[in-house]
C-alpha cells in the first residue's frame, strides 16, 4: 500500500468527502491558501482549487464565530468542517461547542441534528510553547452530546475524520501536529471508514495492556517493543475514539493482563486517563493484579524551549519505568 | 409602504395574542404551573409582529429569552408552545429543552441556547446556509441591548458583513439588560451605528411603532434577498415587567414605565386603525375575546397533556448512541 | 453559633475581604443591583452602598472581557473578584481562565502574581435546564496553573472564599445555587479561613468512604445515614478544594475502609470522579477490597422538566445502592 | 508638535535597531539557533517607534506576536530579550514561557497570551486598575487588523469606552491577517471607525510616519491620563516579509510587494532628518554600526547564556505549590 503523511491523509479525507456530499465545506482560518498549501499545515491542500473559494472559506480570525456559525449551517442542512487552527483555541470555541453543538438535538428533543466537524491541530512535540501545544481533550470529555476523536496513525486519521464528517452529531476532531509531517504509514485509497467509537488494538500481548493514543501511541509502542525485550509481552489499545469510549475492548484486554498503564500526553491530574483508570477500576476491578498506572505530562503548561519540552513530555521510557513498577 | 386592511387586521391581531399571552402565561408563572425560566415581553410586542409578520416558512428566525410572540408569529402551534411551558411531554422541548429554546425546522424556528448573544453566529450560520443553498430566504436574528456587548455579535456580524449573508439582525433594545441600563453597559445610545464597522446599514425605528418596524424589516429583507448583505436594525422600545418573575424592578423610577407604558404599542396600533376605521369597539371586544379563548384552549390542552417519563431524561442526545 | 444560608456566608466573605483589602473589587454583570439584593441570587447584597460602585462595578453582558480584563488588573496590582452569573457561562470565559489567568505566572517565568477569583454558580436542582444548570468543574481541572474550589457548606464557603481572595493564584470558585438559600447552617463570625487544598472529613466511619462535593455532599451525608440504620459506618469526606486535590485525605481514608464511593453532579463519564478514583487505583490499591464506584448524572444535558432533573441527579438513594452493590 | 532633535535623533536609533535587530534575528532564525514562533516585524518600525517613544514606566504595553521592537523601547534589556529568543534560562520567558510573550511589571510590560486579540481585554484590565488606584497612567496596547475581528476587541473597547479608562489601542494594520487580507476578513476599510460603536475616538494615521504616529499618540495618551477615555489608532502600515518564516507569501503580488517597500518608514524618516540637517552620512552610518554593535553583543551574550535546566519545567506554576 502507498505511504502517505498524517496531514495527507487527512488531507485526502477530506478531498474524498467533499467530492461525495457538497453539502460539506471547510471553513477557518488561512484554510484556502495559507502557507501556500492549505493552511499552516497543508491539511486543506488543494480543496480551494478543486472545489472552489465557496466550499473552503477563509473566514476572520473569530473562533467563536468560526464554531456557532458552524452550528447554525448544521441545523439549516449543511455538513461543516470547521478549522479551529490550534486546539488551544478551542477555549475560545468552547461555548459553541459544549453549550450549543452538544445540546442542540436535546433542546429540539431530537428533531434536530448538527453534523459539524471541529478539527483542530492538537499537541506539543514542534517548540509551539505554552499556547500552542496543549492537548485539551479532558475540556470536552465530560460533556455529552459529543464525539471526541483522535486518531493515531494516518490510516487511522483518514477513516476516522470520514466517518466523523459522516455522523449526524458534533464531533470534535483532533489531529496531533508532531505527527503531521513526521508520521508516514501505509493509508488504504479511496473509501476506507473506520467506525467511531471502536478501539484498536494495535499489537496483542497477554502481560500488560499499554493504552495511548495521540502522538503517545509512537510512544506505548516503543515501550513495547523494549519491555518485548525483557519478555514483557504488552498489549497496546488505541481507544481512537475518546467519546463514545469503546469500553468493552478495554475491559476485554484488562481481564486478559491484569496489568494496565494509560498514558497520554495532557497533564495526568484531571486527564482523560482518570475516566479510563475509573472505568476500569470498577468494571474489571477483580481482574487487575496491580495498581493502575497513568503516565502523562506534569502539572505545568507546556514549556517553551526544548530542554524542557522533552522533559515535560511522556515517552516511551517513562511508560518503560511505569511497567516496571507494576511488573515486579 | 401599502399595507392591505386585511394585513393590518392580522397584524392587529398578533399584537393583542402576543400581549395577551404574555400576561396570562405571567399569571400562569405566579401560580407555579409553569416550568423554567421566563420572561415576559409584555411592552415589545411591535418588535415581535414588525419583524415577523409576512415571513417565508423558509426563512428563519431565531427569537430571545423573551417571549413567545415571534415562536408563534413563526408558525409554532400555540397549545404545543403552551404545552412546552407547562412541561409536557408533548410540548416545545417536550421536557427535555425549555420551551423557549426549543426548534423546529420545519418551519424555520432556529433554536437558540440560554446564553445571551450566542444565537448570533448560529443565524448567521443558517443565513451561509442559504447563501451556499443558493437559496433567497433570509435568517432573522433578535437579540437584545445587553446582548450587543457579547463578543460574539461582532464576530458574527462582522463575518455576516463580508460575506454578504442574508440576514437581517434586530436588536430589541428595551433599555436595559436585567438591571443594568444601556449607559451603564456602554457609551452609545445608538445601537444601530455598530453596523457601520461591519460595513452594512445600520437602522434605528421606534419600536412601539409596529408599522416603522415592518417597514424597516421589510427593506432589510429585500436587500437580503437580492444577496445584498445583512442590516441591522435597532427598535427602540421597553420592557413593562421585571426581567423576570424574580425582579421587581427596584433600578427603575415608577415615572420611567408609567411615561414607556403610555406609549403602549397595541394601544397606539389600535388607535390608528380606528381612525383608518379599520377598526371600531366591536371589532377590538372580537379580536380580544378570539385571543382570549385560544389561549384559554391552549391552556386546557396544557394542562389535560401527558407529563414526561422520567427515563425521557435520556433520549435525544445523540443521533445514534442510546445511552 | 448564629446560623447563616450559603449565599449569606458567600456575602459576608466579601463584605470581609473589601473591608480588610481596599485592593478588592467585584466585577461582573448585575452585581451592583440586581434584583434588589446584589445580583440575581443575592451574593453582593449590600457591597454597592457599602463599598461604592468604583468597587462593585456593574459589567456589560461580557463574559469574556470579564474574565480578561480580570486578569490584567490582577497583573497590576489588584485582587479581582470576577462574577460569571452561572457557570455554565465559563464556557465564555474559558480563554481567559485556562489560557490567559493560568499560564501567567509560567509565562512571567514566575515574576508575576494573578490574584484573582472567578466566583460562578452552578449546579442543578431549580428547573433552570440545559444552559444554566451544568457542573463543570472537569472542564478545567486538567489545567495547570488554576485552584478550583467548590465548597459543600456555609461555612466552608465563607472559609474558602475568603482563603480564595487571599490566595496568589487565579481560583475558580464554584457555587451551587441549589445551596443558596436552601442550606442554612452555623458559620463563625469574622475571620475564619479555611485553607485551599484540605479536604474535611464530614463524618467518620471504618467500612466504606463517600467522597462527595457541592450539592451532593447533603446526599452523601443522607446516606451515610441511611446506611448506618443498616449497620454500616460511612465515612463522608469532601475535597472541597478539587486542585490542588488533597490526595493525603482520600488515600488515609480507603486504606481504612478498603471501599469508596465518589459522588458528583456532573455527569459520571469524563467527571471528575475519574481522577479520584484513578489515584485511589494507583495509590491505595492493594487497600482496595471493592470496586470503586463512582454514582454521578447520566450523560445527557440537564433536563428542564423537574420531573425528568430529579431522575436526572444523582441523590441519597442512588448512593445506597452503589454502596450495597460494593458492601456485599 | 515640536520635538526636540535629541528626542528626534533618539527616535531614528529605535527605527534603525528596530529594522536591524528584526532582520538579524530573522537570520539567525533561519539558521535554526532561536527556540519558538517568531514573526518579522520588518517595514512596520515606525508604529513602534512613534508609540512607544516617550512612555512612562508606569504606563504598560502589551505588544503583540509581531516584532521585538516594543519591548526593547519599553525597557526590555536587548541581552534578555535575544537570550529569551535563544531560549536561554537567563533570557525573556526562561526558557518557560516563548520570548514574545513574558511580561516584567517593573518596566510596565504585560504579557500577552499566544492567542491573537486576546491581550486586548488584559490590557484593558491594567487600564482599569490604573483607574481604580487613581494613578494618571495609560495603557498602550497593541493588535493587528485580524485581532479586530476577535470578540474580545469588542468586549474589550465596550468596556473600555463605558468605564472611560485610560488606555489607547493601537492597530497594526498591515493588511493581512498570515494568508487571509483585510478585504477578506472585514467589509470595511477604515478599523478606526470602529471605535464609534464604543463611543471614543477613532484615529487613522499613516503607519509609516513615526512623527504622524507619535503624534496622534501623544494625543490620546494626553487624553487618557486626563480621564478622558480610550483612543483607537489604526495605523496602515505593511509587513515587508511573511508571515513567519514558514510562510513564503504567496498570496500577494511581488508588485505589491515593492510598492510598500518604496514606502520604507526607515528611509523615509531617514530622508526627513537629512532635510532638516539632523542627520548625514556620517551620522547614519554611526547609528547602524552601533545598533549593529549593540546587536552583536546581545547575540554573543545569549549564545554563552546557560540553557535552561530541564527540571526547570515544574517551576512556576503556582505562587505556593511545588510540583
Ligand atoms: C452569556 C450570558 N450572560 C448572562 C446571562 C444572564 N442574563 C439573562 S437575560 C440577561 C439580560 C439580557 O439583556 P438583553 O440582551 O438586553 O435582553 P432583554 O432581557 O432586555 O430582553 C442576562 C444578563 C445569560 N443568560 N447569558
Ligand atoms: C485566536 C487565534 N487565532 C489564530 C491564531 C493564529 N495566528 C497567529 S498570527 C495570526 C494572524 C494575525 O493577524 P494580525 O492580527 O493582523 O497580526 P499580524 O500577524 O498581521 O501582525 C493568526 C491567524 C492565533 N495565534 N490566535
Ligand atoms: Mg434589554
Ligand atoms: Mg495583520
Amino acid at each position: 500500500m502507498r505511504e502517505i503523511t498524517f496531514v495527507e491523509a487527512v488531507n485526502e479525507a477530506l478531498h474524498e468527502e467533499m467530492a461525495r456530499d457538497e453539502r460539506v465545506y471547510i471553513f477557518g482560518e488561512d484554510v484556502r491558501v495559507g502557507y501556500g498549501k492549505g493552511g499552516p499545515f497543508g491539511a486543506t491542500n488543494g480543496l480551494a482549487t478543486r472545489f472552489g473559494p465557496e466550499r473552503v472559506i477563509d473566514t476572520p480570525i473569530s473562533e467563536s464565530a468560526i464554531a456557532g456559525t458552524s452550528v447554525g449551517a448544521a441545523l439549516w442542512g449543511m455538513r461543516p468542517v470547521a478549522e479551529i487552527m490550534f486546539s488551544d483555541f478551542l477555549a475560545l470555541a468552547m461555548d459553541h461547542i459544549v453549550n450549543s453543538a452538544a445540546k442542540m438535538r436535546y433542546a429540539y428533543a431530537g428533531e434536530a441534528t448538527v453534523p459539524v466537524v471541529f478539527r483542530m491541530a492538537c499537541g506539543a512535540g514542534v517548540g509551539a510553547a505554552l499556547h500552542h501545544s496543549q492537548s485539551p481533550e479532558a475540556w470536552i470529555t465530560n460533556v455529552p452530546g459529543l464525539k471526541v476523536v483522535m486518531p493515531s496513525t494516518p490510516a487511522d486519521a483518514k477513516g476516522l475524520l470520514k466517518s466523523a464528517i459522516r455522523d449526524d452529531n458534533p464531533v470534535v476532531f483532533f489531529e496531533h501536529k508532531f505527527l503531521y509531517s513526521r508520521l508516514r504509514e501505509p493509508v488504504p485509497e479511496g473509501e476506507h471508514l473506520i467506525p467511531l467509537g471502536k478501539a484498536d488494538v494495535k499489537r496483542s500481548g497477554e502481560d500488560l495492556t499499554i493504552i495511548a493514543y495521540g502522538a503517545m501511541l509512537q510512544q506505548a509502542m516503543r515501550a513495547a517493543d523494549l519491555l518485548n525485550q525483557e519478555g514483557v509481552k504488552v498489549e497496546v489499545l488505541d481507544p481512537r475514539t475518546l467519546v463514545p469510549l469503546d469500553r468493552e475492548t478495554i475491559l476485554q484486554s484488562v481481564k486478559k493482563t491484569g496489568k494496565v498503564i494509560i498514558v497520554h500526553e495532557a497533564p495526568t491530574f484531571g486527564g482523560f486517563g482518570g475516566e479510563i483508570a475509573a472505568l476500569i477500576a470498577e468494571e474489571a476491578f477483580y481482574s487487575l493484579d496491580a495498581p493502575i498506572k497513568r503516565v502523562g505530562a506534569p502539572f505545568t503548561p507546556v514549556p517553551a524551549s526544548p530542554i524542557l519540552e522533552k522533559f515535560y513530555l511522556p515517552n516511551a521510557e517513562k511508560i518503560v519505568k511505569a511497567a516496571k513498577e507494576i511488573m515486579e | 409602504m401599502q399595507i392591505s386592511d386585511k394585513d393590518l387586521l392580522q397584524m392587529y391581531r398578533w399584537m393583542v395574542l402576543d400581549r395577551v399571552f404574555e400576561e396570562k402565561t405571567f399569571d400562569l408563572l405566579k401560580l407555579g404551573k409553569l416550568v423554567g425560566f421566563h420572561h415576559p415581553n409584555v411592552g415589545q410586542e411591535a418588535v415581535d409582529v414588525g419583524t415577523c409578520y409576512g415571513l417565508r416558512k423558509d426563512d428563519t428566525i431565531m427569537p430571545t429569552h423573551r417571549g413567545k410572540g415571534k415562536y408563534l408569529m413563526k408558525g409554532v402551534d400555540i397549545k404545543i408552545m403552551m404545552a412546552g411551558m407547562f412541561g409536557r411531554r408533548n410540548g416545545s422541548g417536550k421536557g427535555r429543552g425549555p420551551a423557549s429554546h426549543s426548534g423546529d425546522n420545519s418551519i424555520g424556528l432556529l433554536a437558540g441556547t440560554g446564553l445571551i448573544g450566542s444565537g448570533i453566529p448560529i443565524s448567521t450560520g443558517a443565513a451561509l446556509a442559504m447563501k451556499l443553498q443558493k437559496k433567497d430566504s433570509v435568517a432573522l436574528h433578535f437579540f437584545g441591548d445587553g446582548a450587543s456587548n457579547r463578543g460574539d455579535f461582532h464576530e458574527a456580524l462582522n463575518m455576516a458583513g463580508v460575506m454578504k449573508l442574508p440576514i437581517v439582525y434586530v436588536c430589541d433594545n428595551n433599555c436595559y439588560a436585567m438591571s443594568v441600563p444601556q449607559s451603564c453597559a456602554m457609551a452609545i445610545e445608538n445601537i444601530a451605528i455598530r453596523a457601520e464597522g461591519y460595513g452594512f446599514p445600520g437602522i434605528m425605528v421606534d419600536g412601539n411603532d409596529v408599522l416603522a418596524v415592518y417597514e424597516a424589516t421589510q427593506k432589510a429583507i429585500v436587500r437580503a434577498r437580492k444577496g445584498e448583505g445583512p442590516t441591522l436594525i435597532e427598535c427602540k422600545t421597553y420592557r413593562w415587567m421585571g426581567h423576570s418573575i424574580n425582579d421587581p424592578g427596584v433600578y427603575r423610577s415608577a415615572e420611567e414605565v408609567a411615561a414607556w407604558k403610555e406609549k403602549c404599542p397595541v394601544r397606539r396600533f389600535e388607535n390608528y386603525l380606528r381612525e383608518k376605521k379599520i377598526l371600531n369597539d366591536a371589532k377590538v371586544q372580537d379580536v380580544y375575546k378570539k385571543v382570549n379563548e385560544e389561549i384559554e384552549e391552549a391552556v386546557r390542552f396544557a394542562e389535560s397533556s401527558p407529563l414526561p417519563l422520567p427515563e425521557d431524561t435520556l433520549l435525544d442526545v445523540y443521533a445514534d448512541l442510546k445511552n
